[in-house]
């Protein structure tokens, strides 16, 4: 090799430790959040094989309610929402918009400690207090617990403010740090799904910041700003949590979305069916997404009127989704389609999301949520977006873009056989949780009828099968990154303009700057004209 | 440099306005207004904070996206307090 | 066909004409999703397979979605969801509906027990005993912390919030027994929080109210394993324990149950009835006006009256509360005085009141 | 002096910009912080309108309106530092800053004369005494006015401390534009707020 890359530059600990690389910062996060997602996922195991039986399996009830706090909390607050834009985000988007660095480098590396430190805080706290509410915290009950949930409450603010601090840079970025010649519409999607990301960080967090401030204030002080002993309204804290909880769904499947895009563009060679549809749709869910928090909150006792107004919301935004994914399919029409591990994530990403979202769209439907609410019906809906959308995504992206970051490939075959196993594993997991849904188990149960038994055994054999596919990705990526074959910069004859540099890159991102006029889905092939042919075929 | 820059008059203006509003909003307030008082003394207080964020902080010669965010983020604070206190007016 | 698609969903039996409406829109929604993800993923790995790349240059040809595709596709969904918005969000109207006639109960919840009151005073734990085909509506409240009744056999579900009176109604077609549930996360035993409604016949309802345990109800509390006692027949009903609070608690200096005008309002014939607020607003008495009078009566002032009614937030057991609750319900047909008639007609510029209905339980006494 | 420019801009007017657009998006996030508690604030008064304005009466209208006054003077002197420094008269910019310290320094003064005053009437937020004596509108009200005013003083602290550094390195001649001016940004937001606090705890007690 030439140049040295980002990797070879500088070494020693200290290098890392201390780099202010947008790409090093990413592969730290990378490794920060895969450990979270390991530890999540054990919490999971543990929970499914103590549903094997109605009664006890292996721990006690306090423990069970434990370890589905633990498993959110870690599962949302430090896995997904760092997961794909902190990682993927901080290695790619500089690289996309034509820049060497993120706007500020500094804050970066801050924003990793913040979220170390949070992290550790959380998990300590968790530990120590013994937190059993639920990722919810829903008052009054967060507020009585003889435990205090304060320290994860400040685990939780300081994750926050780390997710924040990375929105405002990736904003900063977007708008100052583009190549001469990209102009907003010719910006990778990708890069647009990160902005708008980022815009939900920076706009719903503070609110998650302040709303776990009184309840801290609450628990600790007794201001009694939630408490209905005193006059305060438990409901509105529902408002406030999900006012920031509904819009943070979408910081997690946004750039999952914006992974999607890429994927699918690169492996057919053509630019998506429709730029725009996708950029607007884009902003559309990042806006309209602030606007349907209510309904978590169907049988909460809030008004009818609000009621239908927060179902009528969701189902608009739902619309935007629609788009996406029939843009996505649309796309596949007269591709030239490569048939490796990425792709098949993110065909299974595209029957999982939308019928994981149809799923939402159903218990926004307010007499449909009276009996699904709080049963694994909702459990299993999110679950689909978050596991079999997110998740297969964060899969996808990680074969999509091993090459680029480590200079080396996967090992193919094994990476067919774990998508099998992690698509296989997964129905059957959670499609049970759909029928128990509809039997009406309540979820958060550590308890319950014997009749339930069956679908809960099929769910837990399913979730082994899941996690032996996900073990299997960490194994031979580890062993790719040192034996698997070494690759040029462009093995998979992509256009985006992260793989028109060196792989890896070198620290300043290009040796030479890139023609940044043409689009990264310019393939060149000649445009045919739309309507005839493409009409129906495309129509699902 | 070709932005345009807000000249120490301005800021002597933007002052002037703010305290004839300021007072304009305390005098109002001994008004037996009733339900008028609310409404007129967040108006007021939205006029001021525009004058504050277009001269004090520059909006006014930065490019169009600065207000924008900032429009977005104060739509967004609108929204969540008119939807929770409709919530609480028609439970 | 529709026992057949229950059958495939795991869906139980419903046991009222609302929960089969429910169902009928679930079929649709979840039909409608799940053929439309297959479609969709169907049509996707027909292209992956169609379109395959045959040589390593081989490029994809860019083909532009077809004019109108966009907004086609925002209208067809809007359409559809439009639909179902509508059919859902009329059948959650008509389940948070009071119906007229129907028998009150409150519900106390608390960790991690149900409680239910009639309003002749008949209390029981974990069971909740009803007439088959009759109205039934719950006025939920909770001791603690937040709690869900939940019956999967109606499709139902109501969240019990502290100091908050929530309702929900429900008519059960035919006898039988049904899970009760709570869903809301409660603490460390929210899953064995459940219970049992159980439907009676009517001469199973007869037998009930002259005291006997029928069957079924005796065969729901040994399915249960929440110890204790199944009824408390109070010696009194919960509107006379409602009377002796409200004396205890010194509500009857200020207010009076005859009609006369004292301090405060009185209480008879206020249940329903539109009242007319000092900001000029009308509400209607319901259980959620009462409780919050008593909680914080500054909130809604009375036209007319002083604000020196203490508050008794924190003061006043909720139980107690929901008795008071159901005495001045048991008021609702005392006549007032004609020159309180007069004197509220004349505030009255609001609807009229909806006509009282004799059919309630609480004028038992 | 010469700035300084990181390798990731081009030019030195880019990471300006950068520097106040970033503070601008921050910005926005502070906005949300506040928020919520308006939006608590909002519900409540939805819910307990007489009490919230009998709450809003017996709040010292005069300390208030002074400190509001306090307040706008304050932004005045920071946004003629920035031009100052935009001149290049770094002196000038010194001198105002430190005037502007003075004026929140002193607004913080009469914010402490306030909350001591309220704490001797026995307006203790999470008191037993608050609970038991008051109805729930007015101990909600209480209850938000700490954590609402509290919460805003506690950004004019950090404002100082920002403040505080524009003086130190303006005396230095060694602050840069771009530092004052996302400075200065953020004491206007704190201004901001404090516009919007004003009227809901010292003015709106209209009604009767
Ligand atoms: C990544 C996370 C994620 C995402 C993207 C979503 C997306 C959506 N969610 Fe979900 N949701 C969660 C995570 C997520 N959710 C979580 C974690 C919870 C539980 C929280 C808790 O209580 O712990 C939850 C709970 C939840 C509830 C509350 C349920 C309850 O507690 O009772 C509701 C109710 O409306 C809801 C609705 C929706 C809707 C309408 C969308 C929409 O955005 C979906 C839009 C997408 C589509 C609709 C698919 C694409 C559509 C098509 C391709 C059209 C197809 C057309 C035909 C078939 C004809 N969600
Ligand atoms: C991102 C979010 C996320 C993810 C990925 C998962 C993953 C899983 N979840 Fe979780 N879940 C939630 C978010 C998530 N969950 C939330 C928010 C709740 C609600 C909590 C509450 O009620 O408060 C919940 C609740 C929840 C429940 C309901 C508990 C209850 O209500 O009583 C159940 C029950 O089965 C469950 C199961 C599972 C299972 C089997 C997986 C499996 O998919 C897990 C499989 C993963 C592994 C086994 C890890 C293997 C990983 C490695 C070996 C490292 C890999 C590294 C690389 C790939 C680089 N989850
Ligand atoms: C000091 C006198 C006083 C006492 C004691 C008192 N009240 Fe009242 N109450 C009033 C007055 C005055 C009003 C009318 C003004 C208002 O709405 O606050 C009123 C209004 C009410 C209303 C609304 C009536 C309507 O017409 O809409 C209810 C319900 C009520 N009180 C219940 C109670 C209960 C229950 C108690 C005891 C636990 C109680 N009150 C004790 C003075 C009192
Ligand atoms: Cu009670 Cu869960
Ligand atoms: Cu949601």
């Amino acid at each position: 090799m030439s140049d040295p890359s980002y990797l070879t530059e500088q070494t020693g600990v200290r290098s890392w430790l201390l780099t202010r690389d947008h790409k090093r910062i990413g592969v730290m996060f990378f490794f920060a959040t895969a450990l979270a997602l390991l530890l999540g996922g054990i919490f999971a195991l543990l929970m499914r094989v103590e549903l094997l039986t109605p009664q006890k399996t292996i721990v006690e009830a306090g423990t069970y309610n434990r370890l589905f706090t633990l498993h959110g909390v870690v599962m949302v607050w430090l896995f997904m929402i760092p997961s794909i834009p902190a990682t993927f985000g901080n290695f790619f988007l500089p690289m996309m918009v034509g820049a060497r660095d993120v706007a500020f480098p500094r804050l970066n590396l801050a924003s990793f400690y913040i979220y170390v430190v949070g992290a550790i805080v959380t998990l300590i706290g968790m530990f120590v207090g013994g937190t059993d509410t639920g990722w919810t915290f829903y008052v009054p009950y967060s507020t009585s617990g003889a435990f205090g949930i304060v320290p994860v409450l400040i685990g939780v603010f300081i994750l926050g403010w780390s997710t924040i601090l990375t929105g405002i840079n990736f904003i900063t970025t977007v708008h100052i740090l583009r190549a001469k010649g990209l102009r907003w519409m010719k910006l990778p999607l990708f890069v647009w799904t990160m902005y708008a990301t980022s815009i939900i960080q920076v706009l719903a967090t503070p609110v998650l910041a302040i709303t776990l401030g009184l309840i801290g204030i609450d628990s600790y002080l007794g201001w009694g700003i939630f408490d209905p002993s005193r006059g305060g309204d438990p409901v509105l804290f529902q408002h406030l949590f999900w006012f920031y909880s509904h819009p943070a769904v979408y910081i997690m499947i946004l750039p999952a979305m914006g992974v999607v895009s890429e994927v699918v563009c690169s492996f057919a060679r053509k630019p998506p069916l429709s730029y725009k549809a996708i950029v607007y749709s884009t902003l559309g869910i990042a806006i309209v997404g602030f606007f349907t928090w209510g309904h978590h909150m169907f049988t909460a006792g809030m008004s009818t009127f609000d009621a239908g107004a927060f179902g009528a919301l969701s189902m608009f935004v739902a619309i935007f989704s629609a788009i996406k994914v029939f843009t996505w399919t649309g796309t596949l029409y007269k591709g030239s389609i490569q048939f490796a591990t990425p792709f098949v994530y993110i065909l299974a990403f595209l029957f999982l999301f939308m019928f994981g979202g149809m799923t939402g769209v159903a218990v926004a439907t307010t007499s449909l949520d009276m009996h699904w609410h709080d049963t694994y019906f909702v459990v299993a809906h999110f679950h689909f977006i978050m596991v079999g959308g997110t998740l297969t995504a964060y899969l996808a992206a990680i074969h999509y873009w091993f090459p680029k970051v480590t200079g080396r490939m996967y090992p193919e075959r094994a990476g067919l056989t774990a998508a099998a196993l992690v698509f296989v594993g997964f129905v059957v997991t959670f499609v049970p949780q759909f029928l128990l849904g509809n039997m009406g188990m309540p979820r958060r149960y550590y308890d319950y009828p014997a009749e339930f038994q069956p679908l809960h055994m099929a769910s837990t054999g399913g979730a082994f099968l899941l996690a032996t596919g996900l073990t299997l990705v960490p194994i031979y990526c580890a062993w790719a990154v040192f034996r698997g074959t070494r690759v040029d910069a462009n093995p998979w004859g992509s256009a985006g303009f992260e793989w028109r540099t060196t792989s890896p890159p070198p620290k300043e991102n290009f040796g030479e700057l890139p023609d940044f006029e043409r689009s990264p889905y310019d393939y060149g092939g000649p445009e045919i004209d739309h309507v005839e042919e493409a009409g129906e075929a495309v129509h699902g | 440099m070709a932005r345009r820059t807000l000249s120490t008059k301005s800021y002597l203006a933007a002052f002037l306005a703010l305290l004839v509003l300021a007072a304009g909003s305390f005098g109002l307030s001994f008004l037996h207004l009733g339900a008028f008082s609310m409404p007129l003394a967040l108006g007021v207080a939205t006029l001021k904070a525009c004058i504050v964020a277009g001269v004090f902080m520059h909006l006014l010669e930065e490019p169009g996206t600065r207000s924008l965010a900032t429009l977005i983020a104060v739509m967004m604070v609108c929204i969540l307090i008119t939807l929770a206190a409709t919530d609480v007016a028609t439970r | 066909m529709t026992d057949f698609l229950r059958a495939v969903l795991f869906l139980p039996d419903p046991a009222s004409s609302s929960a089969r409406g429910i169902d009928l829109l679930h079929f649709f929604v979840l039909g409608v999703s799940a053929v439309g993800s297959l479609l969709v993923f169907v049509l996707a790995i027909w292209f992956t397979v169609r379109y395959r790349r045959r040589s390593s240059s081989e490029v994809g040809t860019p083909v532009s979605s077809p004019r109108g595709f966009e907004v086609g596709t925002a209208f067809g969904m809007f359409a559809l969801f439009v639909l179902w918005w509508g059919v859902g969000f009329k059948q959650y109207i008509e389940m948070h509906q009071s119906p007229k006639q129907a028998l009150d109960i409150h519900v106390v919840a608390k960790q991690w027990m149900w409680k239910f009151e009639q309003a002749d005073g008949d209390v029981t734990l974990g069971v909740l005993v009803v007439p088959a085909d009759r109205d039934v509506r719950l006025l939920l409240t909770s001791r603690d912390v937040v709690h869900s009744f939940y019956v999967p056999a109606l499709r139902l579900k109501q969240d019990a919030v502290p100091a908050m009176t929530t309702s929900i109604a429900f008519h059960i077609e035919s006898p039988g027994t049904f899970r009760l549930l709570c869903a809301e996360y409660c603490g460390l035993s929210h899953s064995r929080m459940r219970g049992r409604v159980v439907a009676l016949s009517p001469e199973d309802w007869d037998a009930w109210k002259a005291g006997r345990t029928p069957e079924p109800v005796a065969a729901a509390k040994s399915e249960l394993e929440v110890a204790g006692p199944l009824r408390q027949k109070a010696d009194e009903t919960i509107a006379d324990r409602g009377r002796a609070a409200a004396v205890s608690h010194g509500c009857m200096s200020c207010h009076t149950a005859t009609g006369e005008k004292h301090i405060g309002p009185s209480w008879a014939g206020l249940y329903r009835r539109q009242v007319t607020l000092e900001d000029g607003r009308h509400v209607t008495a319901d259980e959620n006006y009462l409780t919050r009078s008593m909680m914080d009566p500054s909130a809604q002032l009375v036209r007319g009256y002083q604000d020196v009614m203490p508050t008794y937030q924190g003061q006043i057991p909720q139980a107690e509360a929901a008795a008071i609750v159901a005495y001045i319900q048991s008021l609702r047909d005392v006549r007032r005085r004609p020159e309180q008639i007069l004197e509220s007609s004349a505030s009255d510029a609001g609807p009229p009141s909806p006509p009282p209905s004799s059919g309630t339980q609480q004028g038992a006494e | 002096m010469a700035e300084h420019v990181a390798e990731q801009f081009d030019t030195a007017e880019r990471q300006r910009a950068a520097a106040k657009f970033g503070m601008w998006v921050f910005l926005a996030s502070e906005l949300l912080l506040f928020g919520g508690l308006f939006a608590i604030y909002g519900a409540y008064r939805t819910r307990w309108p007489e009490d919230f304005a009998a709450g809003v009466r017996e709040n010292a209208l005069y300390l208030g309106s002074l400190n509001t006054l306090l307040l706008l003077t304050s932004s005045l002197c920071v946004a003629l530092g920035v031009g100052a420094v935009r001149k290049g008269r770094h002196r000038a910019q010194a001198v105002w800053t430190a005037l502007a310290m003075l004026l929140g320094l002193a607004f913080l003064g009469f914010k402490f004369l306030e909350y001591r005053d309220h704490l001797s009437h026995g307006l203790i937020p999470g008191s037993v005494k608050l609970a038991a004596d008051t109805d729930p509108g007015r101990a909600a009200f209480v209850t938000l006015y700490y954590t609402m005013t509290g919460l805003h003083a506690l950004h004019v602290i950090i404002g100082l401390g920002v403040l505080g550094v524009c003086v130190f390195r303006g005396a230095r001649r060694s602050l840069s534009e771009q530092a004052m001016e996302a400075s200065g940004l953020y004491w206007h937001l704190v201004d901001v707020i404090w516009i919007f606090l004003w009227p809901l705890f010292y003015l709106t007690y209209g009604g009767r």
